[in-house]
């Protein structure tokens, strides 16, 4: 059963993927990337039991840890170029008026 | 049934290789870098290596990609497509392909015992581990001690990476800012207006720290070490200042006291070597410091993994904090 | 059964093309550096699959160590170990440069900044 | 031997649920259902599957890492789709609605 989670774990893996090919827009993408760091969470969960050294469940443990801080940057860059955009955009509708 | 987890990944690596390459928007190419690194980190540990995929765990997936984040938020984030001569490059490409294609159909199978590879040097090194050093892990045990040499040199490099960034980061651009103040804050501002992500975040700092203070220390008896908890330690300040602002990052960790501080983890991992040369021994023979062999490997180990943590997590603070901060020109 | 047991190398060659070829043909100084960091994870990638050994395990005991336990060989991974951290510092100092181009220049693309020197 | 059982059916509803949730990704319309879909693969089939393989260990320290692991990914998995959510919908993401489709498909 454990080797059965393990292939649905990949095939979502590969579907994630296919959704960030075809994603159209850059939400998409992120949405696909925070999708893949939960998977692979579960993958390297699964198979460190099927190895049978639970020991290495470490591991597991930091990727749950560190795939937040990886959307988190993307977000805020993404809030950042908006926010610069939007600045730019004002400053050069200032500077057609004046 | 390990095999097919390893060949489906190794697939699924290829096809996001090919998208990262062929994306010419380069935020989308560095979120699929973010998912090859994960991916590449799966595979190590299929492939039997936890210290280096929880490596690449901490490093691939956190550290750079909040780097590449950071990098394009200062350059651009679309790359301008251009048709140029292309023909050359293809030809290159192709033919170091397929000399290295042809130079594997000699290669030992994956995972044969009988590989050269695991006939010299590698076996000395597990069965005398408990012998000499009496930790349990083995990548530990090479990395600290037999080994020792080439650590302190990839210690000194990722040392004096850290301050070639912030050697090229320090110039000031001719160019006056051409966004005020006043905007530049809110462009460094971070995350702050959204309260959520604000308590969680917070919420998993000291878990991360104390995650990686259990990386650093427990890494003679699971995966871990310096390295690993170094990029752990980085990740939690990265996260924090993604949350705060990158300004109060740098507040809370000075460059000065940073670079400080990466000195320091050099000169203890020295320190260590010349003590054990004054006591009478060989540079970096850790049997010096004490009457029991096994003990003195043992102090000798923890204080040379100090100064690595303490240096890795030093320099990737500086380099984000010296990227986060820099005003957009 | 031998060919499937390259499979980890041909990838790794394919890795290492692509990220040769990222480097070769892309102008952008910031795609250069995500092409070299493929064609880094492509060694990597090199050197790990030769630590592999059939019926071993991660290398770190369990207990008392015993005779005829298998495992996989720790000398590659702490070769690799060691250059992931090393490898994330080289890319960020290559950033670093890239900012410092796209700062005088104000772009990241060869095309520009070669015709900028030119016309210099 | 009970408890073999329960965690095999927790692990296969769990891969169920894992993989309808990636067909969802897959087949959604728009970037909001689709986040709807991928929020089952990431608590639900996640805390499903988690308990399954935390059954197989018995009390050891096993099971409290992937107890920790479990409890980490329900409070990050859901924040961040919140986030990505508040995001898309800040930088002019529309929801594709009903209705719209209607007026589409009618001359």
């Amino acid at each position: 059963m454990l080797t059965a989670a393990g292939l649905a774990v990949l095939v979502s893996m590969a579907l994630a993927i296919l959704r960030g090919i075809l994603g159209p827009g850059v939400y998409d993408r992120v949405l696909a990337m925070n999708m893949f760091g939960t998977k692979t969470v579960l993958l390297i969960s699964i198979v460190a039991l099927l190895y049978g050294r639970p020991d290495f469940l470490d591991l597991a443990l930091a990727y749950a840890l560190i795939n937040f801080i990886g959307v988190l940057a993307v977000l805020q860059f993404v809030q950042n170029r908006d926010a610069r955009r939007a600045n730019k955009e004002r400053r050069q509708r200032k500077g057609v008026s004046s | 049934m390990m095999t097919f987890f390893g060949f489906f990944t190794l697939t699924m690596v290829a096809v996001v290789a090919v998208a990262t390459v062929v994306s010419s928007n380069l935020f989308v190419a560095s979120m699929w870098f973010g998912i090859f690194s994960l991916l590449m980190a799966s595979n190590f540990f299929i492939l039997d290596a936890a210290d280096v995929a929880l490596t690449e765990a901490a490093v691939g997936a956190g550290v750079s990609t909040v780097l590449f984040m950071g990098a394009l938020s200062l350059t651009a984030d679309k790359e301008s497509i251009r048709q140029g001569r292309r023909l050359l490059p293809i030809v290159v490409v192709a033919v170091v392909g397929l000399v290295l294609l042809i130079a594997t159909l000699e290669q030992p199978r994956l995972g044969d015992p009988l590989a050269p590879v695991h006939q010299h040097v590698a076996p000395w090194y597990i069965e005398k581990t408990p012998e000499y050093i009496n930790i349990p892990n083995i990548v530990t045990a090479i990395l600290a001690s037999f080994r020792g040499y080439d650590t302190m040199g990839e210690v000194l490099v990722i040392f004096t990476a850290g301050i070639g960034v912030l050697s090229v980061l320090s110039f000031k651009p001719k160019k006056r800012a051409s966004i005020s103040s006043e905007e530049l804050g809110q462009a460094i501002r971070g995350l702050q207006h959204h309260a959520v992500l604000r308590v969680v975040g917070k919420l998993l700092i000291p878990v991360l720290l104390l995650f990686g203070l259990l990386v650093q220390f427990h890494g003679k008896y699971s995966p871990g070490g310096g390295f690993s908890a170094g990029a752990l330690f980085a990740a939690a300040i990265m996260l924090y200042g993604i949350l705060e602002g990158a300004d109060r990052s740098a507040k809370a960790m000075p460059q000065k006291v940073m670079i400080n501080l990466a000195a320091l983890g050099c000169t203890i991992y020295t320190g260590v070597g010349v003590a054990c040369m004054l006591l009478g021994h060989h540079f970096l023979d850790y049997n010096a410091l004490w009457t029991d062999p096994q003990i003195a490997q043992y102090y000798g180990i923890l204080m040379v993994e100090f100064g690595v943590g303490l240096t890795v997590t030093a320099v990737l603070i500086m380099i984000f904090n010296a990227i986060a901060n820099r005003a957009t020109y | 059964m031998n060919l499937l047991g390259l499979y980890n190398y041909w990838i790794y060659i394919f890795l290492l093309v692509v990220g040769l070829y990222a480097v070769f043909v892309k102008g952008n100084y910031v795609k250069r550096m995500i092409g070299l960091g493929i064609f880094q994870s492509a060694v990597f990638l090199l050197f790990i699959s030769m630590d592999k050994v059939e019926g071993g395990t991660g290398p770190i005991f369990r207990g008392v160590p015993t005779e005829g336990q298998l495992f996989a060989n720790p000398l590659p991974q702490v070769l690799i170990l060691t250059a992931i951290v090393v490898g994330i510092a080289v890319t960020s100092l290559g950033l670093a440069i890239a900012i410092r181009i796209r700062e005088e220049y104000g772009s990241v693309e060869e095309a520009d900044t070669r015709r900028m020197d030119d016309q210099s | 031997m009970i408890l073999g059982l329960i965690s095999d059916a927790m692990l296969a509803t769990g891969a169920a649920f894992v993989v309808i949730g990636a067909f969802g990704v897959i087949r959604m319309p728009d970037l909001y259902t689709r986040m709807h879909a991928s929020s089952v693969t990431e608590t639900l089939g996640m805390l499903l599957v988690m308990v399954g393989l935390l059954l197989t260990q018995g009390w050891s320290l096993a099971t409290f890492k992937l107890f920790a692991i479990a409890v980490f990914l329900l409070f990050t998995a859901p924040v961040a789709s919140y986030a990505m959510a508040n995001a898309a919908l800040i930088s002019g993401v529309k929801p594709k609605l009903a209705h719209e489709n209607d007026q589409e498909t009618l001359p």
